[in-house]
């Protein structure tokens, strides 16, 4: 189990109320992290996954010290 | 990258302002502007009159500089400047602005049409459709 | 079309003054403006410091009014502008001003293109390339 | 023989040194104007002519009363 800070943006953070919140999950890596998300505020697989700053598209080992962040769909522009 | 991000809506004369310190730029000889402005789009009952415009700051600049870097090379530009709104932006309003100088026409159009394409899709920036009736909606990019 | 031409160099804050004049069209989207500015260009031992611009005006009224036309119905815009200096203009300066907006973003840069080209080949204008050392030559389109 | 009135632009008119001016020419098309032109001011072929406003490629028929300019290689933009 690992303890990590993950930030949220867009409607992601509308969904989930806040902009950033410390959770701890089973396995160390980004689907643990959107599985949280489903269970915990319905949110489906089109939002996407930023470690330290890159998008990730599958499911990708993370550490505690990592830069998570949770984009819904970029609309610059 | 200077002023990446301006609070609010782009003004025509902060564009000006652009524009006119290019003139010190003797081997420029063509310029493209793309300006993106808010629509009063309907969305079923609703009418758009403003976008809130937010962003994941660090992995935008990072974006925006490798964007830069990759232009450049791509296009064999002189000047390239990108601005978007962070904020609330009215209808009618600017919120992005993007500006390829270059010594010939030939690529500026080119430049300019993919810079704007890849801020679209690679930079994280989000936007809330504000309606009249005070409701909103996330826009989506086409 | 008003103001087609310009005497002298075209000025950021003519630019900026048009861009404003179309925040009240909440149908548009996207601009695309393109700015062609005199170079300090190198012709043998000579340099050029300014182009004066003449055109046959009657001809060159006609051919615009002609191009327009097409353009809308090629690109579907919701506005276009086009402005061409007549008289000196003088390097770092701007000379030809083409503004066109719709609704979306897709084909505006192609529109820009288009016109530039339209007016480079079939407008009537004459570009006298003026050196610092007051010898001259005739500007050649490429 | 023809007089027609014929408006020079451009290197034209600085080669002419005039912008306008009345010629007579022996038949009324345009290729008796080029060849005053050559003739008189040493203009070759690249010039263009345009007749009430439109540009012609080949030998055009002419009246009086047409406008008729001679062009130089346009370099707008």
């Amino acid at each position: 189990m690992i303890r990590i800070t993950v930030k949220y943006y867009g409607e992601v953070a509308e969904k989930a109320q806040k902009e950033e919140e410390i959770i701890n999950i089973e396995e160390s890596n980004t689907q643990a992290i959107l599985d949280y998300l489903k269970q915990t505020y319905g949110l489906a697989q089109e939002v996407k996954v930023a470690v330290n700053l890159e998008l990730v598209t599958s499911a990708t080992t993370i550490e505690s010290t990592d830069e998570i962040a949770i984009l819904s769909q970029f609309a610059g522009g | 990258m200077k002023n990446l991000f301006i609070k609010g809506a782009i003004s025509p004369e902060f564009i000006a302002i652009s524009i006119a310190k290019h003139q010190s730029k003797k081997t420029i000889g063509a310029h493209n502007i793309f300006l993106g402005q808010v629509r009063a789009d309907m969305v079923g009952e609703n009418t758009v009159k403003a976008i809130e415009f937010s962003c994941y700051q660090e992995m935008a600049e990072k974006e925006m500089v490798a964007l830069r870097e990759t232009a450049f090379k791509k296009f064999n530009l002189t000047c390239m400047h990108i601005h978007h709104s962070i904020g609330e932006v009215k209808v009618g309003e600017i919120c992005i602005f993007v500006f390829v100088s270059a010594p010939h026409r030939k690529n500026v159009y080119k430049a300019t049409e993919y810079i704007v394409e890849q801020v679209k899709t690679n930079v994280p920036l989000f936007g809330k459709e504000l309606f009249y009736s005070n409701t909103h909606q996330w826009k989506q990019n086409k």
